[in-house]
């Protein structure tokens, strides 16, 4: 439909910014992934408190609105286009949910609307010149278990995801896999289980009964702790390797069964790039001592993201805008996550393994050192 | 002994019954009469609480019972044979029978399971079948039998012998008889009003919801009008 | 084309798309048959109008047909196989079905994309279109639920026997719903999958079946308009209820629960008998009328004068 | 004892049984209905008349035995053809749609009749058609028409079971006790309109319990007992014969039966009224 | 081989803890309770919130979580279930809404869970029990896994038995048909239906406390995904029958430990559901369904 802006692809900054610059965040801040939204929502508030300070974008504030959608695909599809028609709006901060997001990038991209997205791992969120994404892919970083792993000599493994999440099932049907192929180690047993699966004694017991040195667990934030205690109980010594949905407190209830687990992570609060540590420090003082998560971290980055293409625009104009955020994913930048590069309009980051103590997190292997 | 006074019964679309009293001692049987619509049912509904009396009361053994759940109606000595049997179709008959019996101690619903087989064979025959694939009338003859189970003080029956043989006709309001004769009040609504008025001590008629009539069942059988309304005239043609 | 419709597109769309899936159910629903198969056909019809079109770049009339033939047809193979099944046993078993094209979705490879999904299903499709096509179906409906097509419908749903000796072949009846069920699903299911261009298992689910049945029944499940009402409310709910901010989902449940139950036969039921008693004249206490005979009342009023 | 002549019979059955595992239902009935005739069954409870008229009407698999209308066998025809083929009939237990009105109830015994084309109409002109207005004139329902059947008493409800039967303009109609829980005026004005029926040309097949009924109205009657025919011919005949009248209106003798302990045998239904009144105004 | 069979075990009473009290209140009163997972989820919830603050023993971690589910499940029939079923003119017509009454309320628990916990799992970690693993030569089993299938073997066998030989239990089934003529016979349907949905409402705390026990912990969406097996289990084991659904919950777990086991699993719920496909249209009413009984 006919949106009011024109998406010509003539951007020419330089028309100046209007005192206040507003951006829809499509969030679930209520439902079942309401964890990463509530998270990522305090990302952006801090974001836009230290953009606000620190002169970006001249005498303009920005304005952030948070629509929360909850996991209903259909409420984020709708929230996109009425922010398209409203011509006040000059980008969208995009729904981690990847369902959500497939759905909006199609209705932004064909009207011109820049859209940044954190999370939103699958394929078909990246449809064009307007969608950016802020969270690096896992697979991008899942080197830094390979090398672990070597170090560990590491011989056979087992793999269990979940084969209903597009990003799980990715990690473990073809990047475990591959990199098994790479460093040389064996996969002895690979089970999938459905994307509410509660129960993991059966999965548990056939991986303790192949006996491999490592299991890799790709499973959701809720499955993680059962699954490790599960593995624990049925008599698995071997060392387990699992992904980011590990952090964010959700190993807490495993307690210690779960002491030792490792995983890849784009961002962990002990991390130690500067950008990171100055993100922490700043986040901790605003938070009462509480430590970020990656979610916190993502969308962070993706509101400074938005601010620099904005002011690198020097306009509201969507177009323009679009020229900004390419620039600067061009040149990257050093954010809560390390030292921020993007392939095309995908994000990479060097990526940490961290390590379950029981406790808390520690960083084991730190890929910006 | 029932009381019902003053009754009225209301639904959303209709006054079904008007300021109707009734009285059902021990030892007797009250033949309720009445055509189509009259508002026999309703009587009887709302004097076992399954329908509220938008005024008047019922008081049973000299216990207030107006406005009272149906179930407590039981436990207090009064029980209805609906109309239209509605006995527990997946149910077996035996469980409808014990269900009939659910407010009496275990031993004595025994004995008065033997009972009931004796006036109805058909349900010892049946009695670990559903109820539901029974007859009509041996539905009819089960609901019945359920009542008997309850061994109530006062018994309301709404019209117990629709759907029976002649014979069995004759066998249920035998049986009612005895109840009266056993010291029961018996409330009866029946249709079959020959059959009815031979087994009857007093006749109340009713029409558009309201008591037209009544009398020793005596002087109704001998009264012309009557005959002419419930039996018709071949049957006062007989009499004459 | 103003602002307001402009920038509410979507929920519009959605609120049409939901009508078909929620007369998906309803259909079936009226006639007594418990299949929640239409949420099946949702998933044919999305993947069928999304795999026709990204591969073939048909016009979106083929694309969305593709799949209301596939499930029109497996709505009546299905039809076949459930013949003896009745209430929530049908119930289960469609859920079963629809449950399993979930699965197969997910493990399709290449065909369906996987637990991705499918997406750049880019077509032309308008909601001018999805207009034109929901209000033909409505149409269609609202012939078959008034006068003698509704009445033998409901005798099929209420006394499958009686209608039997009615003359109604209930057996048919049966078989055409799962027909339309899974037509009314497919084509629920491709206009959403190529009005969002995308397509992924998560959207097909439990889920769907029940917002389909709460539409349904908090709207009045024994009409379209009914399902219509359900259709608008729970589209639009969501947004309104974004002024409560966190209680989001307490109050939606909330409500939800109110409706159900304290509207009985839904939302419609309430319009329809606040109609009713509108219009009915107050009957007399005695509804008897005889045709020919002697005159009861005549007599009882004889009778009166012996009263004691 | 006969059976009416094969060839005029619009409705015959041939050795009908009917068996429930070892309950025999119905075992072996022949009967036969002409048009414009009543043909009235009689039998104690449990005797197989209901189960007959299933059997007739298909809703019941047939154990052995065939079924023919005008001629041709239908053994094996689906329910729901007979109707269309000009059989109705009523059940013992009501059964009217509760959500539709008594108005709708009624029609949708006619609208199986109604050409594709005139269902269309009447959805435009929301009229009935004439079949619906005779049948409910003819019942005497008229006064209830809007209403619902959870509104109507038992008497009315039956009343509107039988406008159905008779909406759908049948030529034979099967009528399980439709004058149950109606007094005896109200059963005589039913019985008229049956007699007025038959004058019409329509088979009817009656089952009621109500003797008196049965003699003055039906042009013969048939007696049951455990499945099996017992009597057949005219009316005052079977009832006077003796096996009928041992096994359903005196003191039955069957295995079925037998042993009501509170009543005494009786000759017949109106002979116990008498007796017991004799016996009673003895006892004052 | 021996371990499969014990894990098979251990979670068809898991299903059939948590289907029990579904089935005892669907089969009995009319009621099938959406929002029994919702129940369930917020029985083991609260006994988590109870357990941050006094560390408890498992026993009385499961008597709370009994009292939760039982006084939870008693406000629901109150509030919702009884109400319809007083308007409804028959149970068969209050089925629908009781179902989706059901499935608004599941809503409130929840969210107020999701909102409280952010969604991050709760465990019992704080509590003074500690799961130990036994080992009999090759088969492990830890001691929750025992209690487990004792309950529910045990309440099922309980259940069964009282809903057979005691004269509330026939009640109980003739409320499920006429409750009217129930009630005309000095049933008092209120009390036995609160009874029934109190002893539901217990069962699902109890398999609630049970469940995050034997894993560890729960995320508050459990209670959701729990509904869809157990209803699948009462309808595979035919609606009523006690002995039935613990044969359904059974065949469900069975079937799916063995495509765990001999497959890669991701076709595992689509063999389950086709599984159950495949048996009801052989047997429609269920393995132990009563027949209709229905005549002209
Ligand atoms: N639930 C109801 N709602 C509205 N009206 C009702 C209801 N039940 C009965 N009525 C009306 O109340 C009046 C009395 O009905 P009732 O059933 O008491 O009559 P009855 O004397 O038992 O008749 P019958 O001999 O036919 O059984 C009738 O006019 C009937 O239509
Ligand atoms: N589906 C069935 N399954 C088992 N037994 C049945 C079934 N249907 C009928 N019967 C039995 O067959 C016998 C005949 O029943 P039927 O209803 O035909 O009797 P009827 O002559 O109509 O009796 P009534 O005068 O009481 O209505 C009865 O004993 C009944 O219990
Ligand atoms: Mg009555
Ligand atoms: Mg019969």
């Amino acid at each position: 439909g006919d949106t009011g802006t024109t998406p010509s692809g003539a951007g020419g900054g330089g028309q100046g910014l209007p005192p206040t610059i507003t951006i829809l965040s499509i969030r679930a801040l209520t439902g079942p992934v309401s964890f990463a939204g509530i998270n990522a929502q305090k990302g952006i508030d801090l974001a836009v408190e230290q953009v606000a300070k620190d002169g970006l974008l001249g005498g303009s504030t920005l304005e952030i609105e948070t629509k929360d959608v909850g996991a209903s695909t259909q409420e984020a599809a709708s929230a996109a286009s009425q922010a398209i028609a409203d011509p006040s709006y000059a980008a969208i901060l995009g729904p981690e949910a990847s369902a959500q997001a497939a759905a909006v990038s199609p209705i932004a991209q064909s009207s011109g609307m820049p859209v940044a997205y954190v999370q939103a791992g699958s394929g078909g969120v990246l449809v064009g010149d307007y969608t950016f994404r802020v969270t690096p892919p896992a697979q991008s970083y899942f080197g830094v278990v390979g090398d672990h792993l070597s170090r560990e000599d590491v011989r056979t493994a087992s793999v269990l995801f979940n084969s209903g999440n597009p990003t799980l099932a990715e990690l473990g049907q073809t990047v475990v896999p591959q990199l098994g192929a790479q460093r040389g180690f064996r996969i002895v047993g690979s089970a999938g289980v459905e994307v509410t699966a509660q129960d993991f004694t059966t999965a548990a017991s056939q991986i303790a009964g192949q006996a491999p040195d490592v299991a890799f667990l790709m499973l959701t934030g809720p499955q993680s702790p059962v699954a490790i205690t599960q593995l624990r109980q049925a008599g698995f010594t071997g060392e387990i390797v699992g992904m980011s949905a590990m952090g964010a407190g959700n190993l807490a209830p495993a307690g210690a069964q779960a002491a030792g687990a490792v995983w890849p992570s784009n961002f962990t609060a002990t991390q130690s790039a500067p950008s990171s540590q100055e993100f922490v420090r700043a986040y901790q003082a605003k938070y009462g001592g509480e430590a970020p998560n990656n979610y916190a971290a993502e969308a962070y980055d993706a509101v400074w993201f938005l601010a620099r293409g904005i002011a690198k625009a020097n306009s509201t104009d969507r177009a323009a805008v679009q020229h900004g955020l390419d620039a600067v994913a061009k040149d990257g930048f050093a954010g809560a996550q390390g030292e921020l590069t993007f392939d095309g309009h995908d994000a990479r980051v060097p990526g940490v393994l961290v390590r379950w103590d029981g406790a808390a997190e520690a960083v084991l292997a730190d890929g910006t050192s | 002994m029932l009381q019902i006074a003053d009754l009225h019964v209301r639904y959303a679309t209709a006054e079904a019954v008007r300021g109707v009293d009734l009285t059902a001692t021990p030892g007797r049987v009250t033949l309720v009469l009445g055509a189509n619509g009259a508002g026999k049912t309703s009587t009887l509904r709302a004097a076992a609480g399954l329908v509220p009396a938008h005024r008047g009361t019922v008081v049973l053994d000299g216990n207030d019972v107006t406005g009272h759940p149906p179930h407590a109606v039981v436990r207090a000595g009064m029980v209805l044979v609906p109309e239209g049997r509605r006995v527990f179709a997946p149910l077996t008959v035996e469980e409808n029978l014990v269900l009939g019996g659910y407010t009496v101690p275990k031993a004595r619903s025994r004995e008065l399971m033997e009972r009931v087989f004796a006036l109805f064979p058909i349900l010892r025959e049946r009695r670990r079948g559903p109820a539901g694939l029974l007859s009509g009338g041996e539905q009819q003859m089960l609901a019945f039998g359920r009542a008997l189970m309850a061994q109530p003080r006062v018994v309301l029956l709404d019209e117990p012998s629709m759907g029976l043989a002649p014979a069995m006709v004759a066998s249920v309001l035998g049986a009612v008889r005895e109840m009266a004769d056993s010291g029961l009040a018996v409330l009866l609504v029946e249709q079959n009003a020959e059959a009815g008025l031979a087994v009857a001590d007093e006749v109340v008629a009713m029409a558009r919801g309201e008591v037209v009539f009544r009398g020793a069942a005596d002087l109704a059988r001998s009264h012309a009008s009557v005959l002419r309304v419930f039996l018709g005239e071949a049957a006062l043609a007989n009499k004459l | 084309m103003n602002a307001w419709f402009v920038s509410h597109q979507v929920l519009v769309q959605s609120t049409l798309i939901s009508l078909l899936l929620a007369l998906s159910i309803q259909v079936p629903l009226r006639a007594g048959v418990f299949s929640f198969a239409g949420i099946g056909s949702y998933a044919i019809g999305a993947y069928a109008a999304a795999i026709v079109t990204i591969r073939l770049q048909v016009a979106p009339v083929f694309a969305i047909g593709a799949g209301v033939v596939i499930a029109a047809v497996a709505g009546y193979l299905l039809a076949l196989l459930v013949a003896r099944l009745s209430g929530l046993y049908l119930g289960m078993a469609t859920i079963a079905f629809a449950l399993f094209l979930g699965v197969v979705a997910v493990n399709g490879g290449e065909l369906t994309g996987g637990a991705t999904g499918l997406y750049g299903a880019i077509s032309t499709l308008t909601t001018g279109h999805v207009v034109a096509i929901t209000v033909v179906v409505v149409l269609l409906l609202v012939v078959n639920e008034r006068g003698a097509f509704g009445r033998r419908i409901d005798a099929v749903r209420e006394d499958p026997q009686l209608a039997v000796s009615l003359g109604v072949d209930v057996g048919r009846v049966r078989r055409r719903v799962f027909v339309v069920s899974g037509a009314l699903g497919a084509c629920a299911g491709g206009m959403n999958s190529l009005l969002r261009t995308t397509v992924s298992p998560e959207t097909i689910g439990f889920q769907l079946v029940v917002t389909a049945l709460t539409m349904i029944i908090v709207g009045g499940a024994l009409s379209w308009a009914g399902a219509a009402i359900g259709a608008v409310i729970f589209t639009w709910l969501p947004s309104v209820l974004q002024v409560v901010g966190d209680w989001q989902p307490v109050v939606y449940g909330v409500l939800v629960a109110l409706a159900a139950i304290y509207m009985p036969t839904g939302l419609l039921g309430v319009a329809q008998s606040a109609w009713r008693r509108a219009r009915r004249r107050p009957l007399p206490a005695d509804d008897r009328e005889r045709p020919d005979g002697d005159d009861p009342e005549r007599a009882l009023a004889a009778l009166q004068e012996v009263r004691p | 004892m006969t059976t009416a002549p094969a060839r005029t019979a619009v409705l015959t059955t041939s050795d009908v049984a009917v068996h429930f595992g070892g309950i025999k239902a119905v075992d072996g009935v022949d009967l036969g209905i002409a048009p414009g005739e009543i043909l009235g069954i009689l039998g104690p409870n449990g005797s197989g008349k209901s189960t007959l008229l299933a059997a007739v009407t298909r809703l019941v698999p047939l154990t052995r035995g065939r079924l023919s209308l005008d001629g041709t066998d239908y053994t094996g025809s689906p329910a729901y053809r007979l109707a269309r083929r000009g059989i109705a009939r009523t059940f013992q237990t009501v059964r009217l749609l509760p959500d539709l009105t008594v108005l709708e109830n009624v029609q949708l015994g006619a609208d199986l009749h109604l050409p594709r084309a005139s269902r269309l109409r009447e959805l435009l002109r929301r009229g009935a058609v004439p079949e619906v207005a005779e049948a409910v004139e003819r019942t005497g329902i008229g006064d209830a028409l809007d209403r619902r059947p959870g509104e109507l008493s038992y008497g009315t409800a039956r009343r509107v079971e039988i406008a159905r039967a008779l909406a759908a303009g049948p030529r034979v109609l099967l009528l399980d006790e439709p004058t149950a829980g109606m007094n005896q005026p109200e059963r005589r004005e039913v019985a008229g309109l049956l007699r007025r029926l038959r004058d019409e040309g329509l088979a009817q097949l009656l089952v009621e319990h109500d003797v008196q009924m049965m003699v003055d109205t039906c042009d013969r009657l048939l007696a049951m007992n455990q499945g099996v025919r017992i009597a057949e011919g005219a009316p005052t005949d079977v009832v006077e014969d003796a096996g009928v009248q041992s096994a359903y209106l005196g003191r039955p003798s069957g295995p079925q039966q037998g042993g009501f302990a509170p009543v005494e045998p009786q000759q017949s239904h109106l002979a116990a009224t008498r007796e017991r009144e004799a016996g009673r105004a003895a006892d004052r | 081989m021996a371990q499969d069979v014990l894990n098979a075990l251990t979670l068809g009473s898991l299903y059939l803890l948590f289907a029990l009290g579904m089935s005892l209140a669907w089969g009995t009163v009319g009621v099938l309770n959406f929002a029994h997972g919702s129940i369930f989820m917020f029985a083991a919830f609260g006994a988590h919130l109870a357990v941050q603050v006094v560390p408890l023993s498992m026993p009385s971690m499961i008597a709370l979580g009994v009292g939760i589910g039982a006084v939870l499940s008693l406000a629901v029939q109150v509030l919702a279930f009884e109400p319809i079923q007083r308007r409804a003119r028959d149970p068969h017509q209050a089925q629908l809404q009781i179902i989706v009454a059901g499935i608004g309320i599941a809503g409130i628990p929840l969210a107020i869970a999701q909102y409280v916990t952010r969604s991050v799992p709760f465990g019992y970690s704080a509590g003074t029990f500690q799961v130990t693993v036994h080992e009999f030569g090759a088969v492990r089993v830890t001691d929750v896994q025992v209690v487990i299938l004792v309950a529910a073997l045990g309440l099922a066998a309980l259940i069964a038995w009282w809903l057979r030989a005691a004269r509330p239990g026939l009640a109980l089934r003739a409320i499920g048909v006429e409750p009217e003529v129930a009630a005309m016979m000095g049933v008092d349907r209120r009390r036995l239906a609160l009874l029934t949905m109190a002893v539901a409402g217990g069962l699902a705390g109890l398999a609630g406390v049970l469940l995050t026990y034997h894993l560890g912990s729960i995320a508050p969406e459990t209670g959701d995904a729990f509904l869809l097996k157990a209803f699948a289990a009462i309808i595979l084991g035919g609606v009523g029958s006690i002995a039935g659904v613990a044969i359904g919950a059974m065949v469900l777990a069975g079937v799916e430990t063995l495509v765990l086991v001999t497959t890669s699993g991701t076709w595992a719920p689509a063999i389950a559901f086709g599984v159950l496909f495949l048996m009801l249209l052989v047997r429609p009413r269920g393995l132990l369904g009563r027949q209709e009984v229905r005549r002209t």
